[in-house]
């Protein structure tokens, strides 16, 4: 990099840094392939959003310096940075921002584009201010737009997204050797406050050991994600290493398939929840680092509540509700992807079920191609286990029309009050709902999903809680 | 000879056809959506079905077939259904990598096969030749990968010596290239060597009962020349027929090894679009997986005629 | 005694079988002598001794002594009888289509055998000496130029023959040269066999089953049956008035001239290695046999002439 | 020998004037080696080129001729074993050239072959009892343990030897077994191929005595084949001297023998070397007397 | 007599300790290998788990044992596989006209363009992931392999003089390969097979690390070193012990296959 534009402005100087992640992005374009790792990686660092979620989970500023809502709920006004430039020279505009919302509705060929269906109008007052109606009230819409669906593309930008993708972020993209790694560079250019790294190296590995040994032996800085809690040890007992955990919006859900006519009955799906003893579980599975919730709530959403005493560990209760409901003896299919943690803990749940009088079948579905087409499209399973990352999904989890099948009034009901009301409305709401699928036993929620980062002693800035889409690169630095 | 030539091409270009229609209707019967991957879990079916339409995937077998041989013969392999790039240069690049590999770990084997292979079968009732054998045995009873995953703990995470790790193209860094090298060429070598040591040693063992090879002590050659001028020729054939086997299990084979040290081969392309659906992406890997052994097994053929006389057709 | 081979005592053993015992033999300066005995009765091996060349496992023991060498032949290492082999001894094998190197030029293979011993100077003298030698064995000077797989059997096995012949060896041990080969060949490849030692004026140890063949050629002859010699003397003498009965039994079965339709035959049959009877090797055979060949038979006669037999033929009977 | 008759009926007496037990007329077989060039047809070997032959029904007819001469191509033939490329085999009054295999039952069961070599003409993995009963059991006939100690017997082997493996006999045992085989479906032709040349001299007498026994016993008419006119000389009443896939000269044994009359003949029989001659001062060149460069 | 040679007897008592130990299997294990009990996951060996215990909890004595099944039928399958369609195809490559048996070596050939992992990796992705589909997989691999070592020696028997002997006796063509040829390749094919095992063995492990092999809970020793991988620091028995299992089981098929090659080897044979 060049001399920075001010003086003082490239704080890491020619400082690098790699980390290490497991999945490795199909494509960079998310407005047309879906999948978790390509917002990881370009999101807040790459494509900036008008607003976005802090560490704890609250809404702050990014390209929006703030904004206002219109009493009834339906009119939003965002004031807009004036200093923000895309990579390719122009700067970000009001006009920007319309432009990429709608052409989440028109472009976007994903299922999430679903989220913009509730936008009315987007319209640029000024150059720095946009206005958005909505059809209804919606909290959600707010949320949805930290995420990728909120990303603002320049209009003149758009032609490559698979390969070169333009933002306003901190960093631009600079190279991507496939089956290996991407490469991103500061931005000089950028209008907040530089990063420190210029350049962050994000190399993907399949095999959790082989991301420890990158690690152990320095070819990496930073493993973003463990997949292998077991293999901790070797770095907490080591001063070299620095080991954070916090939690993330990963539901391990044992999902049920609530159409089949043995899950119709609540004695099925309860003693399915009480045979299972999710301590246990975790520890077997996961090495014990994750958190127990008893619902699709994660701790940092500010409806959460500890629903783990709904559903307790009770052996004898669980034989005799599958006793009753007359699933003991029937063979469940447990059709498990091809994940590390869904694979572990499906072996955990299978010895746990059988105990209680089931016979469980496992069957490994390779994931993402089959898994996707048989259990999720398909529907053709009777149980399943994977973890639900995206923020805030109970109500797109549970429903008739998503895998589960789950066709239930009154849950839709809180949902809807919780979208439209204000906020203590909606915080209420939403515990109902929580409290609702749990009692109801919906699902089974196996653990919440850790964040677990290892990383050289020295570095500074890694974020303790992973609950947004993005990996933010930001604030990292050395010390 | 130059007939020959002509008629073993004949012979490839062939076999070459038949085999992309195999790959192709294998792959046409692929369960597994690449749009609805795409798309993602909650696409509606009209998207996918748009998706299926732009990939060109909703035209007549025939029509797809005939489009994708037409291309790669003008040297277009096509473009990604899920990452939106061109597969050629990406083949290019993951296959020179994996070449490296094999053809690194091939160098290895055929260092540790032909001196102890020959060793072996002159010696094969001694202490030392039996001993040897025995390793050899061993050496081919352990999975290529397990070496790897030892190879790792013991000189880069114990010893440090090398990194556990990781891939750097030659041009880039030559002395990281060969350090990141070093392992998965034992890995692959080690157990590979093991295998074609057994093939030199029965090969050379054969050679040794040949009369031409008494003629040649008879004429006053001591065993180990009579052996290096009459029967290393003679013993060229068989083992040349393992290695273009070895190298086309290999090219293959060596995605255990570039997973346990996180190589970017071939074999990994391969396995990333067999999951992720990228159906024409895995269409033209395999594709120039089944050139490149039908191409090497070519190259075989041609060198047995250099190597052995009797298969040379009268001039 | 000047003899260009003398053996004393050979015997073969593999493991704990014994293929050859107490055999000896000598062969004179330009003599010639043949070997004769049925398959299996150890002729190839007693030649391989002499040649040091027995395959693995099999051991000699006894003494083998040649001509202008100065050290014991059996157990020299490889390093002296490499320098013996192809220069003072040398030998036709059995089989012409394998017994040369399919991959090399016959010129190749024939300038070696000179390059080896540095016989000849150089590259350019050693091809010169090979075109000569092709031509000594009737065979035109572009063979050089051929593999092995173009020629003919006959045409391999005078190539053989020229390679033997190339540093005039003082001993040529041809082992069933002819075997494998037609009628009209066998005739021009033993002629050229006679007359490369007679020109050099070489000994010949010549192995063969074929009683016609070793009188044509052979001056003197030793018959062998189970690992022995049971026979020795001039080729008149002991193809005239066999004294061995088992001599007597090969010649009356090999007659084929006798105006009756049924041949003489020895009853039984040649028994596998290993499995001969103790003592005379010949009694489970001989019509003649009595207790008394339970003990192996002395050895009647001197060196050059004689037998072992128990009952022998008796000489005023023929 | 034993004095079983082998045979039940033996046609009273067949007229001197019969049709010929075996006839070709012109028989013509080409070999096309595998193509060594996608545009030359593979070359041609012409294993026989016109060979014109009559065996006489109860004869001793010989082949006699060198390695490659086309003797094992002409037996197959005439066992229907191999289809001629052109010409006719007529085998007791019948065309077999191009009959398929179905109508060759009466071949089958009329003409059987004896091979060279003892190694390989006997199954290994078949007890000597099923070797020799296989062609009785193919033909359908009831394949009696009786008939097979019978032709154990006949040849000379002990009837235990039926339960043995053919490993577990010397050559010329192996080759008696063979014989065994070839007479169990009573044929009145037997064709040997060189079946003495990979025998010791001293088991050589005792299979052409038993082959020579056999013929007389069973009226048998043998057609045998080999390299060596001493041995034809003695077994045979006729012989056809073959070279090239052609048959160069035909007659009594002893006429060609003593006189010879083609080039090839006369140079064959001067380079026999035998006992007689060599005792009597033959050397080597002498072996080379005729005139011309044999191959 | 034949010597008995070494690799025949120390390959046979390793392929046979296997095979008892997959048969035991059936009627008892120490533990029930797939149970989880999470109070003594990644026990240590001792008198109570010989092996240890994973992280389960489970007994990896127990899964040794019955994953000596999945090596057992991985082989079995592929090998019969490789055999029921090689053998016949080499044997009627030698037995039929050139055009055709040309036709037949030339596919065999192209077959061999498609090296196992590969096609195991695609029928995975066809059919399903399961032991099953991958060694069909494995075993179609191996077809090419077979009719070659087959055809070869199918071809030495044609041209035997007993086969002649057989024609002129009257066998049509379909029994004398069946009463002749087959008997007589049956060493050819025991010693084939006996690598071919040995091959699938290894080819079950590489696919079960790649999470193409034997789906869970079913054990398979190649599974146990995968999952074994974040423990080599912290409990490299979990590692070991199924690793040496794999070199063990390899070995013993490996030198059954020598030992057998040398005890049918004519070349060796007469040697003797
Ligand atoms: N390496 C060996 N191990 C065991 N026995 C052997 C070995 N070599 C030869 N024999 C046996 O020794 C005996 C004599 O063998 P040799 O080759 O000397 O016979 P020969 O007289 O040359 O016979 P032929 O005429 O068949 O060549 C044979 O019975 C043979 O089986
Ligand atoms: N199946 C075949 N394909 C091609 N050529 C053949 C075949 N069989 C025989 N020949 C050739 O035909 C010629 C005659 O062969 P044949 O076996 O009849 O000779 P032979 O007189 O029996 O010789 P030998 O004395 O060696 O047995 C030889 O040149 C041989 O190479
Ligand atoms: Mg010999
Ligand atoms: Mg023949
Ligand atoms: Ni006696």
């Amino acid at each position: 990099a060049g001399s920075g534009t001010s003086s003082g402005s490239s704080p890491g100087g020619s400082q690098s840094l790699s980390i290490g992640l497991v999945a490795e992005p199909a494509s960079l374009d998310f407005t047309t392939t879906d999948g978790a790792a390509i917002p990881q990686v370009l999101l807040g660092n790459v494509y900036e959003r008008l607003v976005k979620q802090d560490d704890s989970g609250k809404i702050v500023p990014e390209l929006a310096k703030s904004w206002t809502v219109s009493p009834d709920r339906k009119t939003y006004t965002f004031d807009l940075v004036d200093n923000a430039k895309f990579t390719n020279g122009k700067p970000f505009t009001a006009a920007d921002a319309v432009f990429s919302i709608n052409r989440v509705k028109t472009a976007w060929t994903t299922s999430l584009k679903a989220a913009m269906d509730v936008v009315q109008e987007a319209k640029a007052l000024s150059p720095t201010q946009l206005q958005v109606t909505l059809t209804k009230p919606s909290n959600g819409w707010l949320f949805r737009m930290t995420t990728r669906i909120g990303a603002m593309f320049s209009e003149t930008g758009v032609s490559a997204l698979a390969t070169a993708p333009i933002g306003t972020g901190p960093f631009k993209f600079s190279k991507w050797n496939r089956g290996d790694s991407i490469v991103l560079e500061r931005n000089d250019d950028y209008w907040g406050t530089k990063p420190f790294f210029n350049q962050i190296t994000l190399k993907y590995f399949k095999d959790p050991t082989a991301l420890n040994n990158a690690l152990l032996t320095g070819t990496i800085n930073v493993i973003g994600t463990v997949q292998a809690p077991e293999a901790l040890s070797q770095f907490t007992s080591n001063d070299k290493y620095q080991v954070i955990e916090g939690t993330t919006n990963g539901e391990v859900l044992l999902s049920f398939n609530n159409s089949e006519p043995i899950f119709k009955d609540i004695r099925t799906r309860q003693g399915i929840r009480q045979a299972i003893d999710h301590k246990a579980l975790m520890d077997t599975c996961w090495a014990g680092r994750g958190k127990l919730i008893g619902s699709m709530v994660p701790p940092t959403d500010p409806w959460y509540e500890d629903l783990t005493g709904v559903a307790p560990f009770d052996l004898a209760k669980a034989k005799s509700l599958l006793q009753a409901s007359g699933a003991a003896g029937k063979t469940l299919r447990l059709r498990l992807p091809t994940l590390p943690y869904a694979i572990a803990c499906g072996q955990v749940v299978k010895s746990q079920l059988e105990q209680a009088g089931l016979k469980v079948a496992i069957d490994q579905q390779e994931f993402p191609a089959a898994w996707l087409t048989n259990v999720l499209k398909n529907a053709d399973y009777d149980m399943s286990i994977i973890a639900h990352v995206e923020p805030r999904d109970l109500g797109a989890v549970f429903n008739a029309k998503y895998y589960t099948r789950y066709d239930d009034p009154t849950l839709q009901q809180y949902l809807a009050a919780a979208d439209s009301g204000d906020e203590a409305a909606q915080i209420d709401n939403m515990k109902k709902a929580a409290r609702r699928i749990s009692e109801q036993a919906a699902g089974d929620w196996l653990f919440l999903l850790p964040n677990l980062i290892v990383a050289d002693k020295n570095l500074t800035g890694l974020p303790k809680n992973a609950i947004t889409e993005n990996l933010d690169l930001t604030s990292l630095a050395r010390s | 000879m130059i007939l020959r030539l002509i008629e073993r091409t004949g012979v490839l270009v062939v076999s070459l056809v038949v085999s992309s229609v195999l790959v192709f209707s294998f792959l046409a019967v692929l369960p597994g959506d690449p749009a609805r991957v795409a798309l993602g879990v909650n696409a509606s079916d009209e998207a996918v079905a748009e998706l299926n339409r732009q990939f060109g995937l909703d035209r007549p077998l025939p029509t797809q077939y005939f489009d994708w041989l037409g291309g790669m013969l003008r040297g277009d392999f096509g473009t990604s259904y899920v990452s939106k790039a061109e597969i050629g240069p990406q083949i290019v690049d993951r296959f020179q990598v994996t070449l490296w590999l094999v053809v690194a770990g091939m160098v290895i084997a055929l260092a540790i096969a032909i001196p102890a292979g020959t060793v072996m079968a002159a010696r094969h009732r001694k202490v030392s030749g039996l001993a040897l054998s025995a390793v050899s045995q061993l050496g081919v009873a352990v999975p290529a990968f397990l070496a790897g995953i030892l190879l790792i703990m013991v000189f880069a995470v114990k010893l440090g010596w090398l990194p556990a790790n990781g891939w750097t193209p030659p041009a880039q860094d030559p002395s990281m290239f060969v350090r990141q090298l070093i392992m998965p060429a034992l890995a692959l070598g080690l157990v590979q060597g093991a295998v074609l040591t057994r093939y030199v040693r029965s090969a050379v063992l054969d050679v040794l009962r040949e009369d031409y090879l008494r003629t040649a002590r008879a004429k006053g050659l001591r065993p180990f020349p009579a052996l290096w001028r009459h029967g290393i020729r003679n013993a060229a054939v068989p083992v040349v027929t393992v290695l273009g086997l070895q190298l086309a299990t290999l090219l293959i084979g060596a995605v255990v090894v570039e997973r346990v040290f996180v190589i970017p081969g071939l074999g990994s392309l391969l396995l990333d679009g067999v999951s992720n659906r990228d159906l024409l992406l895995v269409q033209d890997v395999v594709m120039v997986l089944v050139i490149a052994v039908l191409v090497v097994n070519f190259l075989v053929d041609l060198l047995y005629v250099a190597l052995d006389p009797r298969l040379r057709v009268s001039r | 005694m000047n003899d260009v081979l003398s053996v004393r005592g050979l015997t073969v053993t593999v493991r704990d079988k014994t293929l050859v015992s107490d055999v000896d033999l000598t062969v004179g300066p330009g003599e010639r002598v043949g070997l004769i005995g049925e398959s299996g009765s150890g002729k190839s091996l007693t030649a391989l001794s002499v040649l040091g060349l027995l395959p693995e496992d099999v051991i000699a023991s006894g003494s083998v002594r040649l001509t202008g060498v100065e050290h014991e032949l059996i157990g020299a290492d490889e390093r002296r009888m490499s320098r013996v082999r192809g220069r003072q001894l040398a030998m036709v094998f059995q089989e012409p289509m394998t017994a040369l190197n399919p991959t090399m030029r016959i010129g190749d293979q024939i300038a070696e055998a000179m390059l080896i011993h540095r016989t000849a100077s150089g590259r350019g003298a050693a091809r010169e000496s090979a075109v000569e030698l092709l031509d000594r064995v009737q065979l035109p000077a572009e063979t050089l130029r051929a593999y092995p797989h173009q020629l003919s059997g006959g045409q391999r096995q005078r190539v053989v023959l020229a390679l033997a012949l190339a540093n005039d060896p003082a001993l040529l041990i041809c082992d069933e040269p002819t075997t494998a080969l037609d009628v009209t060949v066998q005739a021009l490849v033993l002629d050229l066999i006679v007359k490369g030692v007679v020109a050099r004026s070489s000994a010949l140890l010549f192995i063969t089953h074929d009683l016609a063949v070793v009188a044509t050629v052979c001056e003197r002859v030793l018959v062998m049956y189970g690992g022995r010699v049971v026979e020795s003397g001039p080729v008149g003498e002991v193809f005239t008035r066999p004294r061995h009965r088992y001599t007597e039994g090969l010649l009356a079965a090999s007659d084929l001239e006798t105006g009756d339709r049924r041949l003489t035959t020895i009853p039984g049959n040649v028994p596998p290695a290993g499995q001969f009877p103790s003592g005379c090797v010949f009694r489970t055979r001989c019509r003649h046999a009595t207790e008394v060949c339970a003990t192996t038979p002395d050895w009647s006669g001197s060196e050059a002439t004689g037998f072992a037999c128990h009952h022998p033929v008796e000489v005023a009977h023929v | 020998m034993s004095d079983i008759s082998l045979r039940e009926h033996v046609p009273a007496a067949r007229e001197p004037e019969a049709e010929p037990a075996i006839q070709l007329i012109d028989v013509v077989r080409n070999y096309t080696r595998p193509r060594t060039s996608l545009f030359r047809p593979g070359p041609v070997v012409h294993a026989l080129r016109g060979v014109s032959l009559a065996v006489k029904p109860g004869e001793r007819f010989g082949i006699v001729g060198e390695s490659g001469c086309g003797k094992s191509t002409l037996l197959r033939i005439i066992a229907a074993l191999d289809q001629a490329t052109s010409g006719h085999v007529v085998v007791e009054g019948t065309d077999i050239t191009r009959l398929p295999e179905r109508r060759l039952r009466f071949l089958r069961e009329n003409l059987q072959l004896v091979f060279q070599d003892p190694m390989s003409s006997l199954d290994p993995r078949m007890r000597v009892r099923d070797i020799i009963a296989e062609p009785l059991v193919v033909q359908g006939h009831p394949a009696s343990g009786q008939r097979v100690r019978e032709l154990l017997e006949a040849v000379g082997l002990s009837a235990d030897a039926g339960d043995r493996y053919p490993h577990q006999f010397s050559g010329g045992q192996r080759q008696r077994i063979s014989i065994a085989r070839a007479l169990a479906p009573r044929p009145r032709i037997l064709i040997a191929d060189e079946p003495v040349s990979a025998l010791d001299v001293s088991v050589r007498a005792q299979v052409l005595n038993l082959i020579s026994d056999l013929v007389d016993e069973l009226n048998l008419t043998l057609v045998f084949v080999s390299h060596d006119l001493s041995v034809i000389k003695h077994v045979c009443d006729r012989v056809a001297v073959m070279n090239a896939g052609q048959v160069v000269e035909t007659g009594f044994t002893g006429d060609v023998y003593a006189a010879p009359q083609h080039p090839y003949t006369q140079r064959l029989v001067s380079a026999i070397p035998t006992l007689h001659r060599a005792l009597s001062g033959a050397t080597t060149t002498d072996l080379l007397a005729a005139k011309g460069e044999p191959g | 007599m034949r010597r008995l040679n070494p690799s025949l007897i120390v390959g046979g008592v390793i392929v046979g300790l296997i095979v008892v130990m997959a048969l035991v299997s059936f009627v008892w294990t120490p533990y029930d290998a797939t149970l989880v009990d999470p109070t003594i996951r990644l026990a240590k060996p001792s008198w109570d788990h010989w092996f240890g215990t994973d992280k389960f909890g489970r007994d990896v004595f127990s899964q040794i044992m019955v994953g000596s099944r999945t090596t057992l039928f991985v082989g079995v399958v592929a090998v019969g596989v490789a055999a029921l369609i090689g053998v016949p195809l080499g044997i009627l490559a030698a037995m039929s006209r050139r055009w055709s048996s040309e036709l037949i070596m030339r596919t065999n050939d192209l077959l061999l363009a498609f090296p196992a992992l590969l096609l195991a990796i695609m029928f995975g992705a066809v059919f399903g992931a399961s032991t099953t589909t991958a060694m069909i997989a494995i075993g179609i691999a191996s077809v090419p392999s077979f009719a070659r070592v087959i055809r070869s020696g199918a071809l030495q028997v044609m041209r035997t003089e007993y086969v002649l002997a057989a024609r002129a006796a009257g066998r049509q063509p379909f029994p004398i390969a069946v009463r002749h040829v087959l008997p007589n390749v049956t060493s050819l094919i025991t010693v084939q097979a006996s690598v071919s095992f040995a091959i699938a063995v290894l080819a079950e492990a590489a696919l079960s690390f790649l999470g193409y092999g034997t789906p869970p809970p079913t054990p398979s020793w190649g599974r146990m070193l995968q999952e074994s991988q974040e423990f080599l620091f912290s409990a490299p028995r979990l590692a070991i012990f199924p690793g040496v299992a794999i070199a063990i089981a390899v070995l013993g098929f490996n030198l059954l296959g020598d030992g057998l090659r040398d005890r049918f080897d004519p070349k060796l044979e007469d040697r003797r």
